[in-house]
């Protein structure tokens, strides 16, 4: 279909992250093309239309909460801008959750 | 206090034999190995591969740590205890195992809770720390350690069929603080015994642990630092990722730290040092 | 022979605990490891760690073959065996070892070299079978009795610093021939013997096939089928690549097999079963 | 430097395949970009340019050896036509030796 440019993106949770996703492990997403897609954007996003379980344990404030790493293309975002990276087509972004158990 | 090794003997040899002729491994290799001193702390799920890994490699000295007793529902994944020792204290259990398996191998027990008032005082005696604990207090204050004493820490952990495996303080590489500043909330923190775990898991990612000290401490390949391997178990799939170097601000390693002497990590982190103690929190 | 077990006892419930919690494991998931029975073809460097992992989950029945005596150059790698041991058959020292950890793991030894006379008897009472061997026509020979008894057979294979991992007769995957077809020529062929290998690199691939047996057993996850698992311990790396699925004129697996019976696969090869009788041969 | 296109891609060796191209394990190759690059044409390229140990170890005919496994961006060249398979910008090819020890 042509029309509204789209912003295909991939999602990934993973060691338990998921959980708050409706287990779901991998999404493809298309996001509205027209518009920028920072991180900040895509996490307000992801709460308003994905987040299924207690926010609380995703977000904390405007950022994810402490103990969840986000990787963007298998790197640390604080390489990248952190919040402010904008979203290129076909990035993968990768939500994990930090293990401590043994 | 002991002399270092300059030779390897008959039985080295006819032991190591396979290993020894390893591409830039060799005679020096082995030597190293026979000299270093290397802690383990936790005796459970990956502490107990990577003892067995790394005595049976020929690691000289390795110091055990664990406050807790061997309990029938260990059995599943620390592999180095047994029913005939449930009871007996982990660290002790490991060390009769580990003494089957090489004999050669010097090993001292630490049967009580590392803590910020006995932490330097232990770790002083080692060349590199293995983190294997489970829990979140233990794993802050054994970065902060290992920052100050300039050890490297090479840090595994598991839950359910997921893993996780860095090399901190180490190099240019980050501490657990550069990635973690803040500690997480309390109710986000699951533990392997309220969320569970699989023995294959902690077994994979607790002789990976073993083979990247035995990489620091031989100087083979290139050691797991600034880097996080992920294992997702239920896929069999890793990820290789690029985490941060150190962060220029960090309380502990950067070049004007905040903190110079270890804190109250239970307090730090709103939780105890003891995976049974915690109250069953999600996620 | 036996009927399944229907009702784990109280002594599974305290033992398997914190795998039991497991999310799609549970006490189904448990009793069909107790009830399983799977064949370790080698305990060495592979077996060793992947026997200790199956018999600590919980699996019911395991099968050990080796034709080998432990000797003092397993010890780097291959941790059930220790010094008490020497001289004494591999499966013999592993089931002791084994018994010690989980007594309630009924454990048959094969003390003898597995070829086609006595393979497709040995095979047909086990489930799962693992690959653990350490030479080339043990390995084809392994994957065509799987095929013709429809058997999954997780195949693990290291060698230095690296190692291989994937599930071969499995669904709709592939066979060992279908991803080679013909034998590398023997002076490509190196074993551990003349290459070395690190025992932590054995410990990581064997505890993953204790994983995948448990995953095909237990219904877990993605099991590891048209997919290589490729290691790198040097670099602390792992790629994950996608295989071929069955070959459609595989000589084995595919609708018109060719071959339907085992085949001489030392000849096949052109090199011996046995990793000692082999000439020195490079990379 | 304008002038003549390059086709970059990436060689990549494991699991001993590396000791017979002067154990570099990776390589970045520029390839002239004016002419259609098959594997089996890349093949020929890496024997005449770096394949520094004996020849038989890596191939066999026009093709590789048996028990060298070749996978283009992660995937069995035999799921994407083998020697035929036309190198396209940032490929990476990789040649990974069979390992049967244990
Ligand atoms: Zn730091
Ligand atoms: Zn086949």
């Amino acid at each position: 279909m042509m029309g509204t440019p789209e912003l295909k993106i991939i999602l990934e949770f993973g060691a338990g992250a998921e959980l708050l996703f409706g287990n779901i492990k991998r999404r493809q997403l298309a996001l509205d093309g027209n518009q920028k897609w920072t991180i900040a954007n895509l996490l307000k996003w992801m709460h308003a239309n994905i987040l299924t379980e207690r926010p609380e344990l995703f977000l904390q404030g405007d950022t994810v909460r402490p103990g969840i790493l986000v990787l963007i293309n298998d790197t640390d975002w604080e390489l990248l801008g952190e919040l402010d990276y904008e979203l290129q087509p076909n990035d993968n972004v990768l939500f994990i959750s930090t293990l401590h158990g043994g | 206090g002991e002399s270092a090794h300059t030779k390897l003997n008959k039985d080295d040899v006819a032991r190591y034999s396979r290993q020894l002729i390893l591409p830039s491994f060799g005679v020096q290799g082995q030597l190293k190995l026979k000299n270093s001193s290397v802690l383990i702390v936790g005796l459970g799920g990956l502490g107990c591969p990577a003892a067995q890994y790394l005595a049976a490699a020929g690691c000289g000295n390795l110091g055990l740590i664990d406050y807790d007793d061997v309990e029938r529902s260990n059995f599943h994944r620390q592999i180095l205890h047994s029913e005939a020792r449930c009871g007996m204290s982990k660290a002790e259990s490991a060390r009769i195992a580990l003494l089957e398996l090489n004999p050669n191998c010097e090993i001292r027990c630490h049967s009580r809770l590392l803590y910020s008032q006995n932490a330097m005082h232990i770790l002083r005696g080692y060349d590199v720390v293995l983190d294997c604990s489970d829990n979140l207090p233990t794993r802050y204050l054994l970065s902060d350690a290992c920052v100050m004493l300039r050890k490297p820490l090479v840090s595994g952990s598991a839950l359910k069929m997921d893993g996780q495996l860095t090399v901190y303080s180490y190099g240019n590489g980050p501490c657990y603080r550069c990635i973690y500043p803040v500690p997480p909330p309390p109710e986000a923190v699951t533990n392997c015994g309220d969320g569970g775990v699989l023995g294959a898991v902690t077994g994979t990612i607790g002789a990976m642990q073993a083979l990247e000290a035995i990489k620091v401490i031989v100087g083979l390949g290139d050691v797991l630092a600034g880097r996080l391997l992920i294992f997702d178990g239920s896929s069999g799939t890793f990820r290789n990722v690029r985490i941060r170097s150190k962060r220029p601000n960090c309380h502990v390693c950067s070049a004007q730290p905040i903190i110079t002497e270890l804190i109250d990590y239970e307090i730090f982190c709103g939780m105890h040092a003891t995976d049974k103690n915690n109250p069953m929190q999600m996620l």
